[in-house]
């Protein structure tokens, strides 16, 4: 395991540290490390409170901000925050116009933030992203995952948020933005969890693994590595059958690293992205591309297409101001 | 209260301990069908609970339950955090509402897994750590007073978890793999029946 | 080789078109690709063109928009740009007030950019830069190399630049934040240049290349993978001795990841070298932590730290807007 | 012009295919103390130059080599485009001012080597291309009008190749690798090696 680390106890502790230290201007750290906030608050609107396993760097904590995020709770790798965390995040930044959790589609987090909301006091309300297409049997009962289209839901909805939209219809917002929103990953190595030591997964120097969770979950399967054009291709296919636009349809194209893949190739999909979804009818209107929902060190992408409307791109283009998303 | 401080202290350090020692174990189940955390996460709980091992063990059993149930929650994460911190406050609980030690065994035991079912949205049969918690659960009542009782929830559990391994997954993170996460031993599943030996051994050792 | 790729020849050509295209409201592409520049060019201001071989994403390119760059040459993968590019680069956007060069010190990129200017109609300068310290032995003739410290003096002499400043007062305030300027890096792993196909290097499970440079040249020593408090004093060591700083300056602080390196190991390696530079008297006043002079899928990072005053300061604060940089 | 056009076309044809080649070659010299570059440079602008060897060829010998110094100028990149590139259209440039071939060969090589040190700022011994292109110039000078002058260019350039292994660099990116850049053979006196050397090929088989 070749990373920059003193031990792996302390990994998440001290990566914090620099993240609060290096944007003291914008954020503030909870007490034992609990929780990130805003620096400023605003009392009179709705606090929007994510969180879940830290290894997906910029997200959570670098979208917290004007314009995203009130708080971030930072789990420790892969692993969904404490409830205490979450109450006393949502304690630190709520106001008047209650909190509202956006939790990504995972059990363990499900869990420890309905356990928050259990123990919080205030008005409290949840929305649940799930965006992952990769799972092509959805008998199974847990749904699908969130992933990187939750920053968009983050984006939009702080946006609103910021605006004055009220509880109720930040949820509903939130709902929608997931509803139209479709993200699928392909890794092409695995991550290393530090604790673990040893990768996720093996792949061989010819593989890659489509489909995978930001987790280094395994996908819809293990194939030869493909040209960017053919990844490109079936991604969009799949997120494309999957979100049914009509043709013409307005969509926002977020490509994604996973923490191992560099600037130059993620142009190269996009630029693949682009012209497959272009094919299938669809008018790309908002671009996003880089490392935002990464998992690790893992080399791979994910992209990710929502679909818009007047409000959503107009949310979208509202001033945002956090460690990771400026504008 | 039938049990002593001194054993419950044991019998919880031996638990704890057992579950620290497995850590490695459990984190590579977890990478072959989750994200390869469960035993560091258990681990972390497990540590938590050792260092409060002198301030549990001097309350009352209902409340040393629930504080360990409440350390869990507080320091596992993850799934498993909400989920074996849900099991030990609803037994700390039952056993604060009539229930007894060791007569009710099975109904405070039952309470703790009704917890998990809820929590989890849940039930035996979907690859998850109620693999193993429901059958010693069906043994602790069927076989409640026998003298091979121990015996018998041992060999529950090492079968209960073996049958994990056939099962596709509906629910927890390896419920996103479908047909793929047939052929491995649940991580959660593993833990329990690491945590339901160790209590085994420890009240063997007793006997 | 395990990248996003179509084919080995058209890696740059594609991640091109997929920059402009997720920039359009920022930027336009040259023909034939020749060069990037803003979309709203200001002819009163002198105009700043860098320039450099590719896989250093997002640096050039990235920084050209309003208080940076006006244009940017891209050269094929590690290769200086040519003549031409660059001439018709300055041509494009070449107002009033003259054009200004900002070089790194190769060989290839100031004889390509020499011969540009040599050729270019109108008033030209430039500047070049050499910030990274790693080479110790400074006896050979070719000077110090220019690496992840050009993004801070593209920065600062680009809003000077907005702000109006003169050819000959963006020329000295280059000169003057270059040499305030210093740099080292440190690989983890290799880059693969695509159309080379192999690592460039190769290191052990345990190993280090310590003052790698950002094209995988071979760098101070290869060293046993140490923890990241040792990786942050050595760089740091090496950093302020060179700076020569007074005890209590003010410095810019910027962690650059090569492009394996994921957020959360810069963040861990900020906080290192934070404590670090403090530790020798320095004081932290501006922070920068990202990928953003890479050297394609090399997984390492650089520290390069840039002694503020008071002018400094406040052009690095002022407004940007550019792909990569915004604030 | 002594050089008839077809002859001439087929040189450069040979010596550009020569380099092509051996891209594979200078690429993997450039990734010991350079950047891994070299090979793919070279063979850009060689494949630039077949491109356009028709309209090249049909030039007087002036303007070609001009031709071809701007097309290595325009596609190389690096520093060995501007360099190749001066090399070639200061030899162009030469020819137009009263020079004449083959009597004038070793000044209009010689041109060529004064632009690659004027442009590079570097002279022999610095272990670059000049440590190659400079003996070959000697030998040239020296060896002139003998018969045996191709034959001994040929070693000229194979020898002085190898000597610019034991050497640190003090130009070009190799430098900054200080005493680590000794014991590897400079990746740009192989390019130019390879390309003298191709040319002796072709004069060899028209003789
Ligand atoms: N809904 C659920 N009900 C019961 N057990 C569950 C549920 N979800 C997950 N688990 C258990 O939790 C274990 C995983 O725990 P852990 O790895 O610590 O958390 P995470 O999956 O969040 O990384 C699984 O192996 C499974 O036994
Ligand atoms: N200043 C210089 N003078 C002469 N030759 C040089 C100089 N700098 C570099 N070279 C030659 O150029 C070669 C490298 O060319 P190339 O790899 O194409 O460019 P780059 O170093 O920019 O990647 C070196 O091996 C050396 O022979
Ligand atoms: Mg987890
Ligand atoms: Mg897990
Ligand atoms: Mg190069
Ligand atoms: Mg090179």
């Amino acid at each position: 395991m070749k990373k920059f680390i003193n031990s792996v106890d302390s990994v998440l502790a001290e990566s914090l540290d620099g993240f609060a230290a290096a944007h003291a201007d914008l954020v503030a750290l909870g007490a034992e490390r609990k929780f990130v906030r805003r620096c400023e608050l605003n009392p009179r609107k709705v606090a929007l409170v994510s969180g879940g396993g830290s290894g997906h760097e910029p997200l959570h904590a670098g979208f917290v901000g004007y314009g995203m995020l009130d708080a971030a709770c930072p789990g420790q790798v892969f692993t969904s925050p404490t409830p205490d965390q979450i109450v006393e995040a949502a304690q630190a930044v709520a106001g008047d116009a209650g909190v509202l959790f956006i939790v990504k589609n995972y059990a363990g987090d499900r869990m420890n933030f309905e356990m928050a909301a259990e123990i919080a006091e205030g008005r409290i309300a949840t929305v649940v992203t799930d965006d992952d297409v990769a799972v092509e049997n959805s008998t199974h009962s847990s749904g699908r995952r969130g992933v990187a289209g939750t920053l968009i839901v983050e984006k939009i909805v702080g946006a609103a948020a910021e605006k004055g939209l009220n509880l109720e219809g930040c949820v509903a917002l939130g709902e929608r933005v997931n509803t139209r929103t479709r993200s699928m990953g392909v890794a092409l190595t695995s991550c290393t969890v530090p604790a673990a030591g040893t990768p996720t997964f093996s792949l061989g120097e010819d593989e890659m693994e489509m489909g995978v969770g930001i987790h280094g979950e395994p996908g819809r399967r293990r194939v030869k590595l493909e040209r960017a054009d053919a990844i490109a291709d079936e991604i969009a296919a799949a997120i494309v059958q999957d979100l049914d636009a009509r043709a013409g349809a307005e969509a926002l194209l977020f490509v994604n690293g996973f923490g191992g893949t560099p600037t130059i190739e993620l142009y190269l999909m996009y630029n693949a992205a682009r012209r497959m979804l272009e094919k299938r009818g669809l008018r790309i209107a908002r671009s996003l591309v880089g490392s935002f929902v990464t998992s690790l060190d893992m080399a791979g992408c994910s992209l990710t297409v929502s679909l818009l409307d007047s409000e959503a791109t107009a949310l979208w283009d509202h001033p945002v101001r956090t460690a990771a998303l400026k504008w | 209260m039938s049990m002593q401080a001194e054993t419950f202290k044991s019998l919880v350090r031996g638990a704890a301990e057992q579950v620290i020692a497995s850590a490695p174990e459990l984190t590579s189940l977890d990478q072959a069908i989750g994200d390869g955390d469960h035993g560091t996460n258990m681990k972390r709980g497990c540590e938590a609970v050792l260092g409060k091992l002198d301030a549990i063990s001097a309350q009352p059993l209902d409340e040393a339950l629930k504080m360990i149930g409440k350390t869990l929650v507080m320091t596992v994460g993850g799934a498993s955090g909400p989920l074996y911190g849900s099991f030990f406050l609803a037994a700390g609980e039952a056993l604060s509402h009539d229930k007894h030690l060791p007569e009710d065994l099975a109904d405070v035991f039952g309470s703790g897994v009704s917890a998990v079912s809820a929590r989890g949205r849940s039930q035996a049969g979907e690859k998850t750590m109620l693999d193993v918690l429901v059958p010693v659960l069906e043994t602790l009542k069927t076989a409640a007073g026998q003298p091979d009782l121990i015996a018998r929830v041992r060999s529950t559990a090492a079968e209960a978890v073996e049958r994990t391994a056939p099962m596709q997954a509906t629910k927890g993170r390896a419920s996103f793999l479908g047909a793929r996460s047939v052929g491995h031993v649940d991580p959660g599943a593993r833990s329990s029946c690491v945590l339901v030996q160790a209590v085994c051994a420890s009240l063997e050792g007793k006997q």
